[in-house]
């Protein structure tokens, strides 16, 4: 296969096959938290669905979109990754990711947890795809925020 | 003959290196790369000339007087605007549209009239339109873009109505290469009494144009595109129309006489050019359009005619590629927005820049028409302009036949 | 030390001939020279990176885009605004003054209310808040100006009253180098609610300006008269005040969302920029206010004292001049305008320039200033800046001298 | 005297007695033709008055004004050189003038009949003065035009 040069970082293997393979692909009806975002720049789009179990932990989640591989590997990445995490956690990794794709390096212990995410370090080397792999994680924010108006106390 | 390598010599960044590769410039339509001649027109004005303009005795001010207005006939000329007060400059297209909208149409719009743009108009000639029809409670009509990518005029006499005060066109446009025709545009705005504004943005640059052969009422360009710098674009009014029109900004420049109460206007053009102008930009867009006029815009325009052929040719090599545009290349400019299945045009543009090569990816600034007529989120976009080679169209090729086995292969290995 | 010499060779214009005398430029109240650097800084973009910004995927765009904010920031720095998205860039001064009228103005002002400015604005602040009186039904006040040449803030609590929604005042005149303390018209604008906005178009070449510290809700200034080239200045607004405005031109790069029906707009800033920006031009303004900030701007500031208080003594020489300007230096910047009994100022310039010298003469676009306060036709006007030299304002006197001998001997053979 | 380079041209000893001594300076009252000129750009200003004696020849000509020397000057020429003319011969003698400052050089009749009007050729090297020159001419022809309006037939 011929790589042009440096490609390899923006699309790794993992990348491509979450591209080619979303997990998750799919709305869940009347989800518990759900968002949409957009980047009317590129026509970049991620819909998030999830659902809650009893104890408040993700237990089921959809998403749908349009767009470049990253933005769309990166949702799928993100489905995985939010499943069985609380509300809480879930914006923990929010921040976290978001931390990550601004600059500072993954831990160890963020790649044993975190897994896959390593795949979308990458993308840093081009910064102006960096809004497209974070598109997915702005629009968990916003599903947690609108969550967290909805059920405020 | 057109000798396109000579005329490479003359653009510094062209021997510019990307990733290692050799720069492949083909945003031309988003704009154009400048000519030695255009910096060192501008760089001349300043360790030379420079003055504030007008009113000034001293011989700085009256040298970049005389040089400011001397630009101003010589742009005149190129577009055969009758008298050099008729060009007004601006900052852009943007902004030259957007005077029309406040100092024209503000006072021209009344609620129930109508004004009428195509479905393929850039952002810059539909919003202000938008606004002024909120503002003076008019109606926005649209013309619409045919399957074949050329405008429908079947109906013209029936969207242009007695109602209808102004009609805004593209006289090219910017995502299908479209070249619009604009006789029969005006043929019906006369019948209703309506004016014509006319976007050059895309036209200005690439082909010959004549404002009074066109007969339109306003004429809006932009140099950034047309081989000048930013900051520097121009209007062309008719002469009742202008004379009649209020002024847009005000302040400095543009008034005659000043009390506390009131103020009035100065002669044209400066009525319409109020603060310290541009000058010096305006004097590297004449370097331009000398530029321009030496290589011959007949030349240019076979020149870039002859690299879409050759590139609309060469894409029907890879069949996942879908190409918008009309196929008759005497409709079209050397503007080619395409698709490829399967591979978003973020991502090809991503590919090809590793290739040195610069291709626009995204809406284009026309977003209704992508979206809604175009049917697709994005596209990408690859546009020609004087300096560019059959190789380099050669390179886009082989770079978009990568792009898609690197994308495609990994399907293959899959499957 | 501050070192002219040294600073004089960053200037390419200054080693210039004007009818075979080295230049001597005293007319920067109306532009300023520019430094190689800045030169340089613009060249650079054209002939390695130039591109249009924001959505571009290629490197040159991406280069152009990170060059572009870049400079916003170092700009948004020279000043202290808070946040770059705060830093508006536009044409000049009288855009980012007719960008207020139009964009916050409309909105804000209605009849009944009240606008109050000061006799010493220059047209592009006083001629934008007419055309708003007259569209809105407001009223424009005026702050007075004392025979002493400063503002009268004796009556400030009466002349803003809870129906003033707005004080447009200059931080220094362009005619009488008086520097308006700002204090106290934003602690009376501050007790009726009313916003202030501030016309820094000749203080923020001269001195340090610090927005959060002045506390004024706009800001506009001029590029060209700090050492940037003509087609870029800027406007600061308030973090609140600019997220409530509306867009002011609209079309390409400032909308988010757009339907053949309507559009939404960009983030800040991007929503005040309609059109392609002036990117080289933003860029080196850059490198003009990192030249001025090498140097200091309290540096500058003091080397501009110590010339005009040479001026004003050896001006006394002469005892035909009239000098109009606070003679309290720490209130007045580089600027002295000046009339010579029985010399109209239009000779004056013209003898001057004769010996190099570039003065301007005429109303400064001040014109009731001028004319019914100062009560003269026009005025004689030189105008110092970092560059100039004591050796240049001894040129000046000595040129004067010979001006008034040239007409005075005459007035004495006929004697 | 100290003359700085090329001023002479400019500022001619004709000029410049007659910007010191201008002749015919005053206006009438109720004249038969007036007009005013002003050029805001310098605050030069012009103010023309003449009469008519029964044959339509300008008999008494009075002006007022403020500004440079140049238009002061140009004024207090034109004064002396209406004198005399019908005004058919004015209009003719407002665009001669116009002609020569624009450019064209005097023919040796011109010079005989319009005297002191050579000193302002010299202001011809000095574009930028040239209006101040014809500032005054200007405002005659407005008089001229007034005039002829009002008296269409
Ligand atoms: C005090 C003041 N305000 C506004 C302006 C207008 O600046 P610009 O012509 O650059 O818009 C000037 C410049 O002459 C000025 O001196
Ligand atoms: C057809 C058309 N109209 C208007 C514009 C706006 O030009 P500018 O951004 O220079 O104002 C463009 C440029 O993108 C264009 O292609």
């Amino acid at each position: 296969m011929l790589m042009p040069d440096g490609l390899d970082d923006l699309y790794q293997e993992i990348i491509l096959d979450h591209y080619r393979h979303p997990r998750n692909k799919g709305l869940l009806a009347d989800a518990d938290l759900q968002a949409e975002g957009y980047n009317p720049f590129c026509g970049d789009q991620v819909r998030l669905t999830m659902d809650l179990d009893e104890s408040g932990h993700v237990h089921k989640v959809g998403f749908d979109g349009q767009g470049c591989s990253i933005s769309q590997a990166s949702a799928s990445i993100l489905t995985k990754l939010v499943k069985g995490r609380s509300v809480d956690e879930v914006q923990g990794l929010v921040a976290t990711v978001r931390r990550i794709m601004q600059g500072a390096d993954m831990t160890d212990e963020q790649k044993d947890e975190l897994g896959e995410l390593e795949a979308l370090e990458g993308v840093k080397k081009f910064p102006i795809r960096v809004k497209c792999a974070l598109l997915p994680w702005t629009t968990l924010q916003d599903a947690v925020s609108e969550y967290r108006k909805t059920h405020a106390q | 003959m057109y000798d396109v390598a000579t005329v490479r010599k003359d653009f510094p960044i062209l021997s510019r290196q990307v990733h290692g590769k050799p720069l492949v410039y083909l945003d031309n339509a988003a704009t154009s790369q400048k000519p030695q001649a255009v910096i060192d027109a501008w760089v001349d004005y300043y360790t030379r000339h420079n003055a504030n303009v007008h009113r000034g005795v001293h011989t700085l001010s009256v040298e970049a007087t005389e040089a400011y207005e001397a630009a101003r006939e010589k742009i005149a000329r190129f577009f055969n605007v009758p008298a050099p007060e008729q060009l007004l400059f601006t900052r852009n297209t943007t902004e030259a549209i957007n005077l029309v909208a406040m100092a024209w149409a503000s006072a021209n719009v009344k609620a129930g009239d109508e004004i009428v743009v195509s479905e393929v108009e850039h952002h810059s000639n539909l919003v202000p339109w938008q606004r002024v029809c909120e503002v003076t409670g008019a109606t926005l009509k649209l013309i619409k873009v045919k399957p074949d990518y050329t405008l429908d005029f079947s109906d013209l006499d029936r969207t242009l109505t007695a109602r209808t005060k102004l009609v805004a066109i593209t006289q090219q446009s910017n995502v299908l290469g479209t070249i619009v025709p604009v006789k029969p545009v005006m043929d019906a705005a006369r019948r209703v009494g309506a004016l014509v504004l006319v976007d050059g943005a895309q036209s200005a640059p690439h082909s010959k144009v004549d404002v009074q052969a066109m007969d339109c009422d306003f004429f809006a360009f932009s140099g950034h595109k047309m081989l000048a710098p930013m900051g520097i674009g121009g209007l062309y009014v008719k002469r009742g129309v202008l004379e009649a029109m209020e002024p847009f900004l005000r302040g400095g420049e543009m008034v005659l006489e000043v009390t506390y109460e009131r103020a009035t206007w100065a002669d044209l053009p400066y009525k319409f050019e109020a603060g310290t102008p541009n000058v010096a930009d305006a004097i590297a867009l004449s370097a331009a359009v000398e530029y321009l006029s030496r290589l011959g815009m007949d030349e240019i325009r076979q020149h870039e005619v002859a690299l879409t052929k050759h590139a609309l040719e060469r894409m029907r090599e890879i069949e996942e590629i879908t190409t918008f545009g009309p196929t008759d290349l005497s409709l079209r400019g050397g503007v080619i927005s395409f698709y490829m299945a399967d591979v978003h045009p973020h991502d090809i543009g991503t590919v090809l820049d590793r290739e040195g090569i610069a291709i626009r990816t995204g809406h284009h600034c026309a977003m209704p028409l992508v979206r809604s007529r175009l049917n697709v989120p994005a596209t990408a976009r690859a546009s020609f302009y004087l300096y560019n080679t059959e190789a380099e169209v050669d390179a886009l090729i082989e770079a978009l036949k990568k792009t898609q086995r690197y994308f495609g292969n990994a399907h293959a290995r899959r499957a």
